[in-house]
């Protein structure tokens, strides 16, 4: 047991909290089962926030770390610690789960147990992904979701639900597979450990490293998801039931891009560097690709998850921008990722529940029937335009900023998706929110009551900080993104060496060859 | 002179064993099997192994053959199409096996005497060979006799349940 | 003692071939299990070559333990037959294929 | 710090009726006003501080740090700001109190206060800002604001659309700004004015290759490029011509909305934007002369298609679209103070106009057809009399105000070179279609024989003081404006730029003046021949050139085209990507390999035949092959 | 002649449990029917004491009977599974046997001798002794596959797995006497000195090598050897088919492992890269059959075909060549550690299968489980567990399993076999998820919701909170069990 001197396990507690409540709802009586799971996850929210209280910006290094080792032969350590990168990822997690137990407060009838238990469950294994310090407790985590999010889209999900269950389900492991056999690998080239920072300090040869980042990759693209692996996702969110599919965009997506803001990039910095410009150019892809493919959608999840791929484009963008804007931005967008699609999701489950539809054309002229949940809906589909003033806009325009002086030409292409996004979307809110109401849907439309404009103020509330006062958010990210940085410079250093820049650099890289404007490429 | 006596055996128990393959009633099949018993046993004889061709002509011919012999006409078989369908497939393979295995022998050294082990003793044991054989058994070999009975134990047990009438009949 | 071991290695390969081949193509369970008395008596006719040849009882041990082996086996088929056959009065292996795929 | 309140005052106003507005209701603007008032008399201030020639920085927080990003908000106070922040809070003060009548009974009265007093914050704060970003930030802003204004009224189908393609359409203007704000950063590493400008001399002579990426090679300034980029986003904020479509559609906003949109606020900051980044464009020739252009073309355009409208606001809407050609003409020829008091003065008479034209719309019930007007002068004497005023102002009459501004904005663009002699003779036919067209609005609505639906013939008279006070007061400032002394004021502003040491004098000024007045004399005189005089005269003329009259009047079918070239490829696009692709590849890949597999367990599922000898077959060729495997090893 | 009593010492257990196995037998015609489960009781205590016995031998290495029976850890580790999963089919059965009508005392004798069976093998130092508990393994498990007489399936599973037996054994007999024939022994080591010495060019010893690889994949149900096990596993009393799946499976595994790396572990470039392409068309054949099944009892058999498959790969790297000892021994433990686990969620999910009741039938087609979750949450939820462990998802002991198996191939530098494993790893959860699905996803119909149930009895129960514990704790805390297997593989030579 080696607790730091004076620390006190938060962590840990964060992740137990949920797994008590499991043992709580499932002791408990079926009517009651709501409220003891809603207090625990609220409990569990009030827990986390020493996280950021307590947070030490100036450290680069992990805080609240926790060390116990679980298997003797070989090491593998309980070990959890959070940066600057997966606190605000922990957090987003607890404050969400609150949400989704709120949000399915009604929606969901029958084997109400069954799903708070499976929300539960998902919260631990999520915090645990972002808090784990130990590969195969990371490992661990990360599949142990797939059961609960399969359970969640199977049981509760649409008409197409198994369909979609074991699509998410099959396609996702499918891409973990490589993950282990790279874990495994790192643990024998990386000096036999598990521990993620001894093994990010030890160095593997290029050619090996090449073969980790793609099998990183092929785990970590699925889950964000990248084009072309993205097309589990429409499928899972438009079957999933609301609080599955805020948990899947806010939550789960992020373990992805984190997967590679944690793993490939400070591991495997020579590859990272290499195969930068295929990941680019599949992020800018992705941006302009998933929203042509939301402006095709008639159904409003599908729309939404479509987004989804083109705002998670950004993320990646910005992460192999590799830049302190980039990585900042990407992590910033995360968050705002997190908080604008599960709010929307929000929104479209609350007239779900209302309708019963998902079509376009069944949810039009909200604005009167419903004015509050319409302002709502208007501020969460502004943000996800990435208007400014709104969460969305700082992650946007910092990845941006991180692209463009990464790649002049990448930059632009990946800003046409601020146009398209505010096509789509407006679209949608020009036919739903203001768009003439079908009669027979009228008397359904309800405005929202106590409950479901209680979930929602916590949201705005976060859209309007983060896009008036980022500040805050972003410090936290500093020293950590630092780091990250500083295991790549080396290496950026290094490929434009020698004969003044290796050739997949020049390719895409710097259209505009200018002293100058190289500034941002290597961070500050 | 022991050449020939081997051909002759030789020759008789592969007619023998191949007519038990190839014929259509059961009951010629276990009589041919029983020839090739006896055959099998003749040449144990001329390998100074006279016990077990004892054993081999007690238990197969005297008591295994038999039972066969006893279950064929207490299922009063009819005749019936003899082969499977995969008879061509079956012989080839059958040759093949034998064919591969004599290739790989020729392949690797065409001398099997060379590839017994150098240690060998062509110690005789014409004499008391029964004895011999008893002494191994219940010295060396203790504890594979046990385990032979047991087996001997489950077989008797175990046929006495599958064939059991009473039980079947409560039930359908 | 002039007679190759080999001699009898190739015999008994032609034995165990033969039932071998009979297990493959035969129908009749019967016939089947006869086949494979063929194969384990193959088998002790190389016990006892290489027992004679190495000098060595032990392989005629071993002739001893494949025989009960080869009683015990007989019992245990030939109830197994009784009780197919009274389930359906065939012996033909192929008729039974209730379990399958 | 005081200053900070100019701004602030809205958006409390904003904040207080968009969580209230609920119970606040009819009385909304008791909030709404007072506040934009005090932004006013704050901004008088400011304006008297400034005069002496002193900037005035005002931090307010640091937004953000990233790296080398750093990114802190404030304000930025000297004379070009004052003027905007005068014409702004003028302007709004004015249309609030207006709204007061206009929109009074109306549903959605609390939103609209609210709405507009967002809009003025975020106009303010766009002129005040200190950097680029924040420039941004208010640019986008004032963008979701006009969102939100033109479709106030979004049970109407029409007011949905066009809402949404201004929005739209700004967002493509937002785009090249985007990238010129990034170009500005990778160039400069700062965002700040205080710290990009003073770096310019040193990057003016930067090249990028723009081919680069494929290859090729295609050198051209820094400066150009980022000018180029950010110039995009006027030409969308301010609807110069390819972006102007978004402009005549806003007009389904109500009238109030209008004349905020494109008198005072939204377009001019296009205009202002130029104007803010007057020492980065002076850096690039090329950017310059791409600015003249659009800006000349716009203006022609703009002119011509007023011609033929029948929609009142929309011949407003298509003269704002002409003048602010002439302002964006002027900055690109180098006269942004000339550009910029052509601004102001616009909009001062333009908010006349549109304020104008509300208070025939509402004493007509929504009436919005010039066709079923006419004969309106007796029936609203103070509207009559003020619009007048405007529409002289607009058509450049001796001693009004436009007459002042267009003069002084022909004369740069005549004494900058040879485009701009090619220009300034272009705006000075566009100024001849100005007056005429202005003209025609006002006989073909004011004078001659009523067409009103008889229904409401009799109700028609004067709308309430709130509604005409506005009217006199920009009647007065249409004319006074010209007399203030513009020129000189924002000279300091714009150290270097020419025109700033008031009227020219000599030949060229002269000839400027003369030709001007007689071109805006020739185009009412022209209007009255045809409209006044000989009443069949437009039909037949319309019959006479069919071509010219259907270009006009379908807008040079600009939108025709958008709609064919850009909208519904896109849609289309994305409908078959979406089936053709998305479904029909990726998803059928990925299924497919699903179905292989199972596809590989049926067929493997075979050869569980349920027949004991196979399965010996099956043991048996395992050995064979494992024992031929090792012949052949 | 006299008794080698410090022999018989040794094999203690073993001589308690066939005279326990006797006893049975003797005592059961003398008990009156009501009476008969305390037959099993008996066999239950005795299996207790047993392990006692057999633990308390852990560490040391003696040989016993001139060398023919060797009682090292590695044997102790496999007996103590032996033991554990015998005990829990013991207790599975007492319901099972009374549901089905079968209630024979002869049937706990018969576990009992094939356990005999099976502690010989897995202690067996010599060929020949090693096919005798074969043999005793084999003849009581055809006689128990064909316990349930009445059916005809039963009857044929029987059948087929008889003459394919014997067959199989006639094969191994025969490599056995080619391998007397050229070493002139059958022990292990006296084979081992005399491969070595030889080398590897000994056509013979190939043959012989490839006999015993044939019949012994028979055993372990590799393919493709494997094809009798879907027939027999689902014509078998599920009771059985449990053990067979399990115990018989791990002894086999164990003898296997032993024979190629005492014998012939001089020459393991002889048959490592034939365990390895068998090893990987096991594990493709195997899930990829299982996809298609409807009937539970044969999927699940496919599934054991495939876990066959990956616990092959621990052979593969035991018997890979150029490596270090170490990671040989990596292979030997993390096969042992797997196949542990293995039975643990193998026997829970063949008890779902036999408690679950559809009529009077046995419910063991997957649209049994229709709707389980809503009658039976517990029950659901443990099946749930089961098939997630099976298919080796974290946090289960599935996914400890498949981590060490594949840990030690990329210590072999085999790191494209775990890629291939762990594809196919990832199929393997498309038809262990279809019975979550069924059981959590689908509306029973009218129908099933009347006559599919669960009849659990107390024994059962244990049974499945064996299983479930054992999946769940060594899926958060494998230390242990880890600890240990690599101790015996350790000893184990």
């Amino acid at each position: 047991m080696v607790i730091p001197a004076g620390g006190f396990p938060w962590l840990t507690i964060v992740l137990l909290l949920p797994l008590l409540g499991v043992v709580a709802v499932l002791l408990a009586h079926e009517a009651l089962s709501r409220a003891i799971a809603l207090t625990v996850s609220i409990l569990t929210l009030l827990v986390s926030l020493p996280l950021w209280f307590a947070f030490d910006n100036a450290n680069a290094g992990m805080q609240f770390v926790e060390k116990h080792l679980w298997i003797n032969s070989p090491a593998i350590h309980y070990s959890l610690g959070v940066d600057g990168i997966s606190m605000p990822l922990v957090l987003l997690t607890t404050f969400l789960t609150p949400l989704c137990i709120l949000v399915s407060w009604t929606a969901i009838q029958t084997r109400m147990k069954e799903f708070l238990i499976s929300l539960l469950v998902m919260e631990t294994a999520t915090v645990g992904v972002f808090a784990a310090l130990d590969f195969v407790l990371f490992y661990v985590f990360w599949e142990t979701m797939l059961i609960p999010m399969y359970l969640l889209i199977g049981v509760w999900g649409g008409p197409n639900r198994v369909y979609a269950a074991i699509k998410f389900f099959l396609y996702t492991l499918a891409g973990s597979i490589l993950l282990l056999v790279a874990i495994l690998v790192l643990f024998f080239e990386g000096g036999r450990t598990f521990d993620i920072l001894a093994l990010t300090h030890a160095s593997y040869a290029p050619g090996l490293q090449s073969l980790l980042f793609w099998a990183f990759f092929a785990a970590f693209a699925v889950k964000v998801p990248m084009f072309p692996f993205h097309t589990w996702l429409p499928d899972a969110h438009v079957e999933a039931p609301t609080a599955g599919s805020i948990i899947l965009a806010s939550v789960l997506l992020k373990m992805g891009t984190y997967g590679f803001l944690r793993f490939s990039l400070p591991m495997l910095p020579d590859a990272t560097v290499t195969y930068t410009p295929i990941i680019m150019t599949l992020s800018v892809i992705a941006i302009i690709y998933g929203a042509y493919m939301a402006l095709a959608q008639a159904d409003l999840k599908k729309l939404i998850a479509y987004s989804s791929v083109s705002h998670m484009g950004f993320v990646t963008l910005g992460i192999f921008a590799l830049n302190a804007q980039g990585i900042e931005g990407a992590v910033l967008q995360m968050i705002n990722h997190g908080i604008t699609t599960g709010a929307l999701f929000m929104c479209v489950g609350i007239i779900y529940e209302r309708t019963h539809s998902r079509q376009i054309t069944d949810n039009g002229g909200l604005a009167n029937a419903m004015p509050k949940y319409a302002t709502f809906f208007v501020i969460f589909a502004l943000s996800s335009v990435g208007l400014p003033g709104m969460n969305s806009f700082v992650g946007e325009f910092l990845v941006l900023v991180g692209t463009f002086a990464w790649s002049k030409l990448t930059g632009t292409l990946a800003a046409l998706g601020i146009i398209l996004a505010a096509a789509y979307i407006l679209y949608l809110v020009q036919r739903i929110i203001y768009g003439p109401a079908s009669p027979q849907m009228v008397p359904k439309l309800t405005d929202l009551n106590v409950r479901e404009f209680g979930m929602m103020v916590p949201l705005v509330v976060l859209v309007f900080w983060i896009g008036l006062y980022p500040k805050p958010l972003l410090d936290v990210m500093h020293a950590s993104v630092a780091r990250v940085i500083a295991s790549q410079s080396t290496s950026v250093l290094v490929q434009q060496g020698g004969d003044g820049r290796s050739r997949t650099l020049a390719m895409t890289a710097e259209p505009f060859a200018h002293p100058l404007i190289m500034k941002g490429d290597v961070a500050p | 002179m022991g050449t020939i006596v081997f051909f002759y055996f030789a020759s008789v128990i592969v007619v023998t064993a191949a007519l038990v393959v190839a014929l259509r009633s059961p009951v010629f099949s276990a009589l041919a099997l029983l020839v090739m018993f006896f055959h099998v046993a003749g040449l144990f004889v001329t390998l100074h192994a006279e016990f077990l061709a004892v054993i081999q002509i007690l238990v197969y011919a005297g008591a295994i053959l038999v039972l066969y012999l006893f279950v064929v006409m207490l299922l009063n078989l009819k005749g019936e199409v003899r082969f499977h369908h995969q008879l061509t497939v079956g012989l080839f393979l059958g040759c093949m096996v034998f064919a591969e295995a004599v290739l790989l022998v020729i392949k690797g050294e065409f001398s099997l005497g060379m590839n017994l082990p150098d240690t060998r003793e062509q110690a005789q044991l014409t004499q008391g060979n029964t004895e011999s054989i008893g002494e191994l058994l219940y010295s060396t070999y203790l504890f594979p006799f046990e385990i032979a009975s047991l087996i001997l134990l489950v077989a008797m047990v175990g046929a006495v349940i599958l064939t059991k009438k009473g039980i079947l009949e409560a039930k359908s | 003692m002039d007679v190759p071991v080999s001699y009898y290695l190739v015999l008994s390969g032609i034995m165990f071939s033969i039932g071998l081949v009979g297990v493959l193509i035969r129908r009749n369970i019967i016939i089947i299990l006869l086949s494979i008395e063929l194969m384990l008596n193959a088998t002790n006719i190389n016990f006892v070559a290489f027992s004679s040849y190495l000098g060595n009882l032990s392989g005629q041990v071993f002739v001893f333990f494949a025989l009960t082996v080869a009683a015990a086996e007989v019992a245990v088929g030939l109830a197994i037959i009784i009780a197919l056959y009274r389930h359906s009065a065939s012996t033909n292996i192929d008729d039974f294929r209730l379990l399958k795929w | 710090m005081l200053y900070a309140l100019i701004p602030l005052l809205p958006l409390l106003a904003f904040v207080i009726l968009g969580l209230f507005g609920h119970w606040i209701k009819d009385r909304s603007h008791w909030v709404a006003v007072p506040a934009v008032l005090g932004s006013f008399i704050l901004s008088i201030m400011a304006l008297v501080d400034v005069t002496d020639g002193q900037a005035l920085q005002i931090p307010l927080y640091t937004w953000a740090d990233s790296g080398n990003l750093h990114i802190a908000l404030g304000l930025f106070v000297d004379q070009l700001t004052v003027a905007m922040l005068l014409l702004v809070t003028i302007v709004s003060s004015l249309v609030h109190v207006y709204t007061i009548g206009y929109m009074h009974g109306e549903p959605g009265y609390a939103r609209f206060f609210s709405n507009i007093a967002l809009f003025t914050f975020s106009m303010l704060m766009l002129v005040m800002s200190d950097n680029f970003l924040q420039l941004f930030i208010f640019w986008e802003a004032v963008g979701l604001c006009s969102y939100l204004l033109i479709g106030h009224w979004y049970e109407r189908e029409s007011a949905r659309a066009a809402a949404t393609k201004a929005f739209l359409v700004n967002r493509v203007g937002d785009f090249g700004f985007m990238l010129g704000i990034l170009l500005v950063f990778v160039t400069f590493g700062s965002l700040h004015y205080q710290e990009v400008f003073p770096q310019l001399d040193r990057t003016a002579g930067s090249l990028v290759n723009l081919l680069g990426a494929v290859g090729g090679h295609w050198e051209i300034s820094v400066m150009t490029l980022i000018c180029l980029f950010l110039f995009i986003g006027a030409v969308g904020k301010s609807a110069q011509v390819p972006l102007h479509v978004w402009l005549p559609d806003a007009m389904e906003g109500p009238t109030p909305i209008s004349a905020l949109i494109h008198a005072a606020t939204m377009v001019t900051a296009g205009v202002f934007m130029v104007a803010r980044f007057a020492p980065l464009f002076n850096h690039s020739p090329v950017a310059m002369n791409v600015v003249a252009v659009v800006g000349g073309v716009t203006m022609f355009i703009g002119a011509t298609i007023a011609l033929t409208q029948t929609d009142i606001k929309r011949v407003v809407a298509y003269s704002t679209l002409s003048q602010l050609g002439y302002m964006m003409m002027a900055c690109g020829l180098g006269g942004y103070i000339a550009g910029m008091y052509h601004l102001l003065t616009h909009g001062a008479f333009k908010a006349l106009l549109f304020l104008g034209c509300g208070a025939v719309i509402i004493a007509l019930h929504h009436e919005q057809d010039m066709k079923h007007m006419g004969g309106l002068k007796d029936k609203l004497p103070v509207t009559y009399w003020t619009f007048l005023i405007g529409a002289l102002a607009l058509s450049g009459f001796p001693l009004t105000a436009g007459f002042f501004s267009k003069d002084e904005l022909l004369l740069a663009a005549w004494m900058s070179g040879d485009l701009g002699k090619v220009l300034a003779v272009l705006g000075l036919l566009t100024a001849l279609l100005t007056a005429f067209y202005s003209f025609r609005l006002v006989f073909v609505t004011f004078w001659g024989e009523s067409r009103v639906d008889p229904h409401h013939a009799k109700h028609v008279h004067e709308p309430s003081k709130a509604m005409t006070f506005p009217l006199l007061i920009l009647a007065v400032l249409s004319i006074l404006a010209g007399y203030l002394g513009i020129p000189e004021f924002l000279a300091p502003a714009f150290p270097g730029a020419e025109g700033g040491g008031g009227h020219h004098e000599g030949s060229a000024a002269m000839g400027m003046m003369v030709t001007a007045t007689a071109m805006g004399l020739l185009g009412i005189a022209g209007a009255y021949w045809v409209y006044v005089k000989s009443p069949g005269l437009p039909d037949r003329l319309a019959h006479q050139w069919q071509s010219l009259y259907q270009l006009s009047l379908n807008k040079w079918f600009v939108d025709e085209a958008y709609d064919r070239t850009v909208v519904m490829p896109t849609l289309n696009l994305a409908e078959r990507l979406w089936k053709r692709v998305d479904i029909a590849v990726i998803d059928s890949a990925v299924n497919g390999v699903a179905r292989a597999v199972a596809w590989g367990g049926w067929v493997t599922r075979r050869l569980q035949s349920g027949q004991a000898q196979n399965y010996a077959l099956a043991m048996t060729v395992g050995a064979v092959v494992i024992l031929g495997a090792m012949i052949f090893y | 002649m006299t008794l080698p009593l410090a022999d018989l010492v040794l094999i203690l257990p073993e001589l308690l449990i066939v005279g326990m196995a006797c006893l049975i037998l003797v005592l059961d015609p003398i008990t009156p029917p009501h009476k008969k489960v305390l037959l099993a009781w008996m066999s239950l205590g005795i299996l207790v004491v047993s392990s006692v016995v057999t633990a308390s031998g852990f560490g040391e290495r003696v040989m016993a009977f001139s060398e023919l029976v060797v009682l090292d850890s590695y044997a102790v580790f496999w007996k103590m599974l032996l033991y554990l999963v015998s005990g829990l089919t013991i207790l599975l059965s007492m319901g099972y046997l009374k549901v089905e009508k079968i209630q024979l005392a002869e049937y706990y004798a018969f576990v009992l001798l094939a356990l005999a069976g099976m502690m010989v093998m897995v202690s067996g130092a010599d060929l020949l002794t090693i096919y005798l508990g074969i043999e005793l393994m084999s003849i009581t498990l055809y006689i128990m596959a064909g316990f349930k007489r009445f059916e005809l399936r039963s009857i044929e599973s029987s059948a087929k797995y008889f003459v394919l037996g014997a067959f199989s054994s006639g094969i191994l007999l025969y490599g056995i006497s080619i391998i007397f024939g050229v070493t002139g022994s059958t022990r292990l080591v006296e084979i081992s000195a005399v491969v070595n010495g030889r080398g590897i060019d000994d056509p013979l010893v190939f043959i012989a090598l490839m006999l015993l690889i044939v019949g012994f994949g028979f055993k372990v149900a590799a393919v493709p050897f494997h094809m009798w096990t879907p027939d027999v596993y689902e014509g078998a009393p599920t009771s059985v088919t449990a053990f067979m799946a399990v115990a018989s499976k791990a002894a086999s595994f164990a003898a296997f492992l032993r024979i190629l790396l005492e014998a012939f572990g001089g020459i393991k470039p002889d048959w490592n890269l034939l365990i390895l392409v068998i090893c990987i068309i096991t594990v493709a054949l195997g899930n990829l059959v299982a996809i298609v099944q409807t009937n539970v009892k044969r999927m699940l058999a496919y599934s054991s075909i495939a876990h066959a498959g990956y616990a092959l790969i621990g052979v593969v790297v035991a018997g890979w060549s150029g490596i270090e000892a170490a990671v040989s021994a990596q292979g030997v433990s993390s096969l042992m550690l797997y196949l542990a686990i293995y039975s643990f969620m193998t026997i829970g999910a063949f008890s779902m299968v036999a408690i679950l009741r559809k009529g009077g039938l046995e419910g063991e087609e997957i649209e049994d489980f229709t709707g389980l979750a809503k009658r039976h949450k517990g029950g659901a939820f443990l099946m749930l567990v089961f098939m997630v462990s099976l298919a080796g998802i974290p946090p289960t002991a599935g996914f400890i399993g498949k981590l060490y198996l594949f840990m030690a191939a990329v210590n072999a530098g085999l790191a494209w076999l775990a890629i291939i494993g762990l594809i196919f790893a990832a199929i393997s959860a498309f038809f262990y998820l279809r019975i979550v699905m069924v059981m959590y996803m689908r509306e029973p119909s009218s129908e099933q919701e009347l006559h599919t149930r669960l009849v659990l009895s107390t024994q059962v129960s244990f049974v499945l909170a064996c299983a479930v514990t054992g999946v769940v704790l060594l899926g958060i805390f494998p230390g242990p069990l880890v600890s240990v297997a690599d101790l015996s593989s350790l000893t184990f030579k």
